[in-house]
């Protein structure tokens, strides 16, 4: 009898800690098994992210171990980005270009046109039906395979095993080579593309994530990556943690110019105010990829005096999009007056601090065929449309914002000026804050009148980017219910693609913008730039088009 | 007249298991007469009273009122023939309301009178249970035990009924008090010639105020007659026992 | 050696938020050692709280003057420390309603041997010996078992006796008993009355009880001290006060138990305003004289005192 | 029922923030949506005494009428979820058998449920905006009242004066209403104290996340998520719309804690919670 | 005992099944189209009519609403959560990865909110109606009015851009949980100090508490022994719906501290209207919920003895 009592208390006891440690137990053991199937096939990589992860102190002497290998000026750089960078196997790129792990046959030049790159040269035949590439040499994958014919028709194999989706741009190789017959090896360094009509512009739609070469043995049957990302570029991703970072280290035997810097660590930092305090507290030296930093903080920081920033014009336009479905704006002096009344510049200087080229034209500066046009601002005659359509009584309207970009646009403010001003011509707009779902939802059905959208060139040919806004009853033209219809503009896009004289097809986009400047299917008000912001202990950190010089970037005075 | 037929009484205690409160108890209370029910804490003396209120329904078995079910009556009929003390005299009082304002109520309710005649009925039951008016304009945790269950008995006899049954109306008080609240309440009695069911578990208060008597054991009735006859000749041991026990303090 | 509690000029008042309220006025008392003193009085009369202050168990609102010397001690003036060392060990409490008096989530052994662990610091196994000991001796059969079980799962009698062994367990020279019989059926009155008998056995003879149960006290106790509104208003041998008694009000009270015909003691009969003798307005025997004169505990014989007029 | 200065303070305070919310229009120097693009973000002046934020509005005006929505939102939600959860739980509690069983059940779900979630849900369903607002902290909070009050009104069921009223002959409405309910109140005015401070806070959240209330009309919350690329230089445009929510809340949540404690004192313990 | 733990598992058996079709048809009824989202991700295509009712053919969402459900719940019975609509990422995967982090922080800041509760709540509880409790009392009200995101800014400015003292986000070891599961907590610290409070005034007015001082017990003997105990019970059960409901309210955090954990991982599949991604949230927080019931339950059962003997509830 006597033990019963202290048997009864240990038994109490006992539960107690059971169930504390079982708790624990679950938090810690699933915390090891996780890392372990980021990356199935490079288990050693893993663990070592585990251990890293765990103890806060070992990662102290982890950065030892890299110093003593290199000097203290090749110390690792982290940089933050605003989403997964490399967002894994299921993504048909693995990575963003931005890391230069993987390169393209042929990358584009500051103004967006095609250059040469893993194709040394290439040529296409009269009618344009038959392309042929010369490939560089000399060159290797991470994984040590040889860059030849071979491995270019392995990848285009992988293009045809279906459409792959992805977070920059949707791998599929009807849309990128329509009408590909046949992909020939001539030689050992050059490959022959054959294609049943004639496609004058391949090389614009080739340029960057056209034509990402990887190595053949880095996928598996099915077409997905078995690993690693194994490029040829100047960085070797050698670790990646979803949604915490990614590491991206020197590629030794890389044929061009070596990258400067050892190691670059990129943490995932989605929140923006965050990101400014990271960047300000010296915890990363700079921050990349799309919406890295709005303007106006960028602005803060370099006041400090310790940061600076770099910026170049970027594919993507802001566009204020309309309904023309419904009054007011299916009537064209409805929209010309909305585009007269807004000061672009206004807009620029307050919220973008400056940084960003207004414009009346649908298509964005990043492409040669673009047209540059003078920009009205003329409120007088804004308000005497809006009377011609209007008369004296006043309308009230949808302006809906997607909160998806309200992270990294002011859209908010943009909205609120815009309302504002547009009550001046007798337009009370009502704002709304719809989630991406009910935004999509909304703009289909044509539930809205306004919208702030920005909207990326796909590629540097612009017939793409003119059929599906000016198109009638074309993709963007009807989800986001633009209700324009132009029989000439219809005309002029059918025949464009087909038109092989350089000359001619330069005419024909001229008069597409031209019409688009007069007609207003939608309202655009400014080219974006990319934008990044750096600490100056580091150097050689310039913004391209899309993306980082990463390979150029080093610590100051190295 | 009040009539309890073979009534018995199970509560459900989940799991299965079943707790008998009541079994087989009957008798009946001729009309006028105050009758006792005697019996220890825990055996079943208020689940009675409250099966005898129609509060809770007996499990089987019936009690008639006057001849017709307790349970055939509508609320309102059943409060203008038979009212209830509880033990607890605090809490017989919404904590909320003046006591004005709770026997106001009470009339209302029972509709026993018409509206202008209330105050009047009110001043002239309070100095019938020697009440001062003032505490009419206070609140059940602002008066003493024995104020707040005069205070109860004014209410019930409000509604004129039949037959008042107090549930250890006494058992909280002291001694004085006790004494004060019988004295109101026999002078009560026989005003109306209502008849009263006393339950307690202390045997000298319904000797001296009973006429007849039941002892109750663990939900049955072990004895009854009248109080007289169970006092000085006790039939049943556990009866003989319970005198013996009250005698035990008088040497 | 058993010390006497002898009582000075005691006054304990409530601070309440608006208000302050007497509950003792001016007592003087002593309790003699040996000897079982019952402390009668209805409610309101400041019977327990004049029983509690001994032990300083009021709640912090009241204050207290005046003296109470136990031995050579003035219990009122010690301090946290020295006061727990006498709880329990020097004087024992036996509590009023049995069924909440113990932890409902400890063990009734644990409860038991904790005031011997912590007083006598002796070892678990033989604290544990001697609450079996008790146990056995209060009746319980089966003592180790009693002791993993927990109140709840204990009858009204058995806890009953639980406390009793609660306030004993470490010999205390003095017992208080607060409320022993309120609200108890005529079964456990006469099973608590076994157990203060069985404490008188084999325990101790100097007791304090302290009830409204008349009869109870008349059986149990010794010295009787009556009680009405803060003031002691009779001293005298149990079973003379509670048959002769000389006070009015005591006469009142043994006029309204059942077995005299429950007659009630007048509450306003002569119109009361400020009179020196408390029991004025409700006394039969009031005269003139009792409005002015100021009237204190007088000493009739050796171990009887009156605080009223009549005797003067 | 004399209060000492100190317990009076969170009354005063909510009583002024609830007058200066309604009396707004009369106050506010500015209008809260007018927009001056020259003086943007400009630091206190005679004119604008907070400032103006990025738009040029002057933030002082913006944080009188800032607690419009959220207050007139926490004040309703929160009275329609004390409704419904009084009337559930009275019925869970005061009937109990199967009732009370089937109510349980469903209030567990509703528990299970995480708060955050089923608000985001229904401001996509709905869209967002007042409505859908309402909705979503109703159907949160309303499982709260009814737990309370189920408990409370399974005490009350056994007091004596519920039977005596009974036996008097009043019906069970007549019950409900002139009794339990005014028994519940002190506990009932506890939540929904706190609830309202809870809810003014989810709801900030929520606009943060950008689901929550909707420019232009001035919200507390929404010009703290606005302020936060200028904070660091402009410290106030955050800093003045935080004070308001806090102060608000504090005072809400004070007067709650007022009563419980009052409560606490002559009723012993009560886990009002 | 084990009889009372079926009791327990039936009871909650319906309520986990009530949670599942909540989850469900939550999911189902909001508006917007989430395979057309997920084909527009990358912001420059646009799939054709076709495209979508292909897709949404393949995921099975064309059924009627009961037969998904039935085809969901044996699906996930099994342990398959099936792949996310948006990015088709393997929805048990990704939640394996972010379940430890959130689960940290959830712990972290229960532990802080026992803890800190606790301990305020019985030093109010000990020092009653002085100037410290009154300060406490006016401290824990403070904390419960500061919003989450308002303290986490205010924390990381301080913090991190002036002392550099702690990483401003991301997954570096213990550091950076500190800043959020003190914010997570904060809230939650101020109600649980003033129950715990509530609850050891009510027991220190209790008759055992008396009967213990009489024995000659110190303060603080009864203070841990007897009321800590006793005022466990109820605070236990508070706790226990707490832990539950954090793993819901962490978004904000976690999307400030830039933690990969949960919260974040559902407000983004509700942005996308990934159903697939709510209705696993949903049921598995469910799940621990009602897990958590039958742990208090458990607990409940050890600590407080007259459940032992079989009393119901």
């Amino acid at each position: 009898m006597q033990g019963l009592t202290k048997m009864k208390k240990k038994q109490s006891y006992l539960w107690i800690i059971l169930a504390i440690v079982m708790v624990l137990g679950v938090a810690g053991c699933s915390n090891n098994d996780v890392n372990a199937t980021t990356d199935k096939p490079d288990e050693a990589a893993a663990q070592a992210a585990l251990n890293e992860n765990n103890e806060s102190d070992r990662t102290a002497d982890e950065e030892e171990d890299d110093e003593q290998v290199s000097d203290v000026a090749d110390a690792e750089i982290v940089l933050a980005g605003t989403r997964n960078i490399a967002p894994g196997e299921n993504d048909a790129y693995y990575c963003s270009s931005i890391l230069m792990v993987w390169e393209p046959l042929i990358a584009s030049d500051e103004s967006g046109a095609p250059i040469p790159k893993l194709a040394a040269s290439y040529s296409a035949n009269e009618d344009y039906t038959i392309w042929t590439f010369q490939l560089k040499e000399g060159v290797s994958f991470h994984d040590g395979e040889p860059f030849n014919a071979d491995a270019v028709i392995a990848n285009f194999d992988r293009m045809k095993l279906g459409e792959k989706s992805s977070n920059f741009y949707t791998m599929n190789i009807d849309t990128t080579y329509p009408g590909l017959e046949k992909v020939e090896k001539l030689s050992d360094y050059e490959i022959q593309l054959v294609f049943a009509s004639p496609l004058p512009t391949l090389d614009y739609a080739m340029t960057n994530f056209g034509s990402a070469m990887y190595s053949p043995k880095n996928f598996d049957a099915e077409g997905n990556f078995n690993g690693l990302p194994m490029g040829t570029g100047p960085f070797k991703l050698i670790e990646n943690v979803l949604d915490s970072y990614t590491v991206i280290a020197r590629n030794d035997d890389y044929y061009g110019d070596k990258a400067q810097i050892a190691q670059i660590r990129i943490k995932v930092i989605p929140d923006p105010d965050t990101r400014y305090s990271a960047l300000k507290s010296g915890e990363v030296m700079g921050v990349l990829d799309l919406g890295a930093i709005q303007p106006v903080m960028a602005m803060s920081l370099v006041e400090t005096g310790d940061f600076d920033i770099s910026y170049t014009p970027s594919t993507i336009t802001h566009y204020i999009i309309v309904n023309g479905n419904k009054f007011p704006f299916n009537d064209v002096r409805m929209r010309q007056a909305v585009s007269l009344l807004i000061d672009r510049e206004l807009i620029l200087d307050s919220f973008y601090a400056g940084l960003g080229y207004p414009t009346v034209n649908v298509l964005n500066q990043m492409t040669p065929f673009y047209e540059a046009f003078d920009i009205p601002h003329d409120v007088e005659k804004a308000k005497s449309l809006a009377k011609e359509v209007l008369g004296d009584e006043r309308v009230s309207v949808a302006l809906v914002l997607r909160s998806g970009e309200l992270n990294r646009y002011p859209n908010k403010e943009e909205a609120e000026l815009l309302q504002a001003q547009l009550k001046e011509i007798g337009v009370d707009a009502e704002i709304t804050i719809l989630d991406n779902a009910a935004w999509s939802a909304a703009v289909k059905e044509g539930e809205y009148d306004l919208s702030l959208k920005i909207k990326g060139l796909s590629s540097a040919e612009p017939v793409s980017l003119f059929s599906s806004m000016m198109k009638t009853d074309n993709s963007l033209n009807k989800s986001w219910s633009f209700g324009y219809s132009n029989t000439e503009v219809d005309k002029l896009i059918e025949d464009v693609s087909g038109e092989l004289d350089m000359a001619k097809r330069e005419a024909m986009y001229n008069r597409l913008q031209t019409i688009a400047v007069e007609e207003l299917p939608v309202i655009p008000y400014f080219n974006d730039v990319t934008l990044v912001a750096f600490n100056k202990k580091i150097e050689g950190y310039e913004a391209v088009n899309y993306g980082v010089t990463l390979d150029k970037v080093h610590w100051a005075g190295q | 007249m009040i009539e309890l037929k073979h009534v018995t009484k199970i509560f459900k205690q989940g799991l299965g298991q079943t707790q008998i409160a009541l079994d087989n108890v009957s008798f009946d209370i001729p009309q006028g007469t105050i009758m006792g029910i005697a019996g220890n804490s825990g055996c079943g003396k208020s689940t009675l009273a409250r099966v005898m209120m129609g509060l809770i329904p007996p499990t089987s078995g019936s009690v008639l009122l006057d001849g017709k079910a307790v349970s055939s009556y509508s609320r309102k009929e059943r409060s203008q023939s038979i009212q209830m003390i509880f033990q607890h005299p605090a809490q017989s009082f919404d904590p909320k309301m003046m006591f004005e304002h709770s026997l106001m109520e009470a009339l209302k309710v029972s509709q026993r009178i018409d509206r202008d005649k209330f105050n009047a009925a009110i001043r002239e039951m309070l100095s019938q249970v020697d009440l001062s008016e003032t505490l009419l304009h206070r609140y059940p945790h602002e008066v003493s035990g024995g104020e707040a269950q005069r205070m109860a008995i004014a209410r019930a006899l409000l509604l004129k009924p039949k037959i008042m049954v107090m549930d250890e109306g006494t058992s909280m008080l002291d001694v004085s008090v006790q004494a004060k609240l019988f004295d109101v309440l026999t002078t009560a009695q026989k005003r109306t010639g209502m008849t009263m069911i006393l339950i307690s578990h202390d045997l000298e208060v319904i000797s001296k105020t009973c006429q007849t008597l039941a002892v109750i054991y663990c939900g049955s009735v072990v004895e009854q007659g009248t109080t007289e006859q169970l006092l000085t000749r006790p039939k049943t041991a556990y009866v003989k026992k319970l005198v013996e026990e009250f005698a035990f303090f008088d040497i | 050696m058993h010390y006497d509690i002898q009582m000075a000029d005691v006054t304990i008042e409530f601070a309440l938020k608006s208000k302050r309220v007497s509950a003792v006025d001016q007592v003087n008392v002593t309790f003699k050692a040996g000897k079982i003193t019952g402390v009668i009085g209805e409610t309101g009369s400041g019977k327990s709280v004049l029983g509690m202050s001994i032990l300083q168990l009021l709640p912090k609102q009241a204050c207290i003057s005046g003296t109470c010397f136990f031995g050579h001690k003035d219990l009122y003036a010690l301090d946290a420390e020295s006061m727990r060392k006498i709880r329990g060990q020097e004087i024992g409490l036996i509590v009023q309603n049995p069924n909440e008096a113990l932890n409902p989530v400890r063990t009734i052994g644990r409860q038991l041997m904790e005031p011997l662990i912590k007083h006598f610091d002796v070892s678990r196994t033989e604290a544990r010996k001697t609450v079996e000991a008790h146990l056995r001796c209060f009746g319980f059969e089966m003592p180790k078992k009693v002791m993993q079980q927990y109140t709840f799962q204990m009858s009204g009698g058995m806890n009953q006796r639980l406390i009793a062994i609660m306030g004993l367990i470490c010999h205390p020279s003095w017992l208080i008993a607060d409320e022993p019989t309120k609200g108890l059926d005529a079964i456990l009155r006469r099973s608590i009355y076994d157990v203060f008998w069985e404490i008188r056995q084999h325990y101790t003879q100097s007791m304090i009880v302290i009830t409204h149960d008349l009869f109870f006290a008349k059986k149990l106790c010794e010295q009787i001290v009556v009680m009405y509104q803060g003031e002691i208003v009779e001293i005298g041998e149990a079973k003379k006060v509670l048959t002769t008694p000389l006070h009015p009000y005591t006469k009142g009270l043994l006029m309204a138990t059942p077995k005299a015909g429950m007659t009630p003691i007048p509450d306003h009969l002569n119109p009361s305003h400020e009179s020196r003798c408390k029991f004025y307005s409700r006394c039969q025997f009031a005269s003139a004289k009792c409005k002015v004169q100021f009237v204190e505990l007088r000493e009739i014989d050796p171990d009887t005192m009156v605080r009223c007029i009549l005797y003067d | 029922m004399k209060m000492k200065r100190m317990e009076a303070m969170p009354f005063m305070i909510l009583g002024a923030i609830v007058l200066i919310t309604i009396l707004a229009p009369l106050l506010a120097p500015f209008d809260p949506e007018m927009i001056d693009m020259q003086n943007r973000l400009s630091a206190p002046t005679a004119a604008h005494i907070l400032g103006t934020d990025s738009l040029g509005r002057d933030t002082f005006s913006r944080v009188l009428y800032g607690g419009r929505q959220s207050i007139l939102l926490a004040f309703a939600a929160t009275l329609i979820s004390m409704g419904i959860g009084t009337a559930v739980g009275f019925v869970a509690g005061y009937y109990g058998g199967k009732a009370d069983l089937l109510i349980t059940g469903i209030s567990n779900v509703f528990l299970g449920i995480p708060g955050v979630s089923i608000m985001v849900a229904f401001a996509g369903v709905l869209g967002p905006g007042m409505n859908s607002l309402l909705i979503a902290v109703t159907v949160n909070s309303w499982v709260g009242f009814s737990r309370i009050v189920r408990g409370e009104v399974m005490q009350l069921k056994h007091a004596n004066f519920i039977e005596g009223m009974k036996s008097v002959g009043a019906s069970d409405g007549w019950i409900f209403i002139r009794h339990v309910l005014p028994n519940l109140s002190d506990s009932l005015i506890i939540l929904f104290a706190t609830k309202v401070g809870s809810v003014v806070l989810s709801v900030a959240s929520l606009s943060y996340l950008g689901l929550g209330l909707q420019p232009p009309a001035p919200d507390w919350a929404i010009m703290i998520s606005d302020a936060r690329p200028y904070f660091r230089e402009h410290p106030l445009l955050m800093a003045a719309p935080g004070a308001a929510i806090i102060t608000f809340v504090w005072s809400v949540h004070a007067i709650g804690d007022y009563m419980r404690d009052k409560l606490d004192v002559n009723k012993g313990a009560n886990d009002a919670l | 005992m084990i009889h009372y733990f079926l009791k327990r598992v039936i009871s909650l058996l319906p309520v986990w099944i009530g949670i599942t079709i909540f989850a469900f048809f939550l999911g189902l009824v909001s508006p917007g189209d989430p395979v057309y989202l997920s084909l527009t991700r990358d912001g420059i295509t646009e799939p054709s009519e076709a495209m979508v009712n292909a897709k949404r053919a393949e995921l099975g969402l064309d059924l009627p609403y009961h037969i998904q459900y039935v085809n969901w719940i044996n699906r996930v019975i099994r342990g398959d959560f099936g792949k996310s609509i948006y990015d088709n990422e393997e929805i048990k995967a990704e939640m394996l990865r972010r379940m430890p982090v959130t689960l940290k922080l959830a712990f972290s800041a229960f532990v802080i909110t026992v803890v800190a509760g606790l301990g305020i709540g019985a030093v109010m509880a000990a020092t009653r109606d002085t100037i410290l409790d009154r300060f406490l009392r006016q401290l824990c009200t403070l904390m419960v009015s500061i919003p989450g995101f308002c303290m986490a800014i205010i924390l990381i400015a301080i913090f991190s851009e002036c002392f550099h003292l702690l990483p401003t986000s991301g997954m570096e070891g213990v550091k950076s949980f500190i800043m959020p599961s003190l914010v997570l907590s904060m809230g939650t610290i101020g109600t649980s100090a003033r129950l715990s409070r509530s609850n050891f005034i009510g027991e220190i007015s209790k008759q055992y508490v008396l009967v213990a001082s009489a024995k000659g017990m110190s303060k603080s003997f009864i203070g841990t022994w007897h009321i800590f105990k006793n005022a466990m019970i109820p605070i236990i059960t508070f706790f226990g719906l707490y832990f539950a409901g954090i793993l819901g309210g962490s978004a904000v955090i976690e999307s400030i501290f830039a933690l990969p954990g949960m919260g974040s991982y559902v407000i983004d599949a509700i942005y996308n209207r990934d159903y697939f991604i709510i209705q696993a949230f949903v049921l598995l927080t469910g799940t621990i919920y009602v897990l958590s019931n039958l742990l208090i339950d458990m607990l409940y059962f050890l600590i407080n003895p007259r459940m032992k003997q079989g009393d119901s509830l």
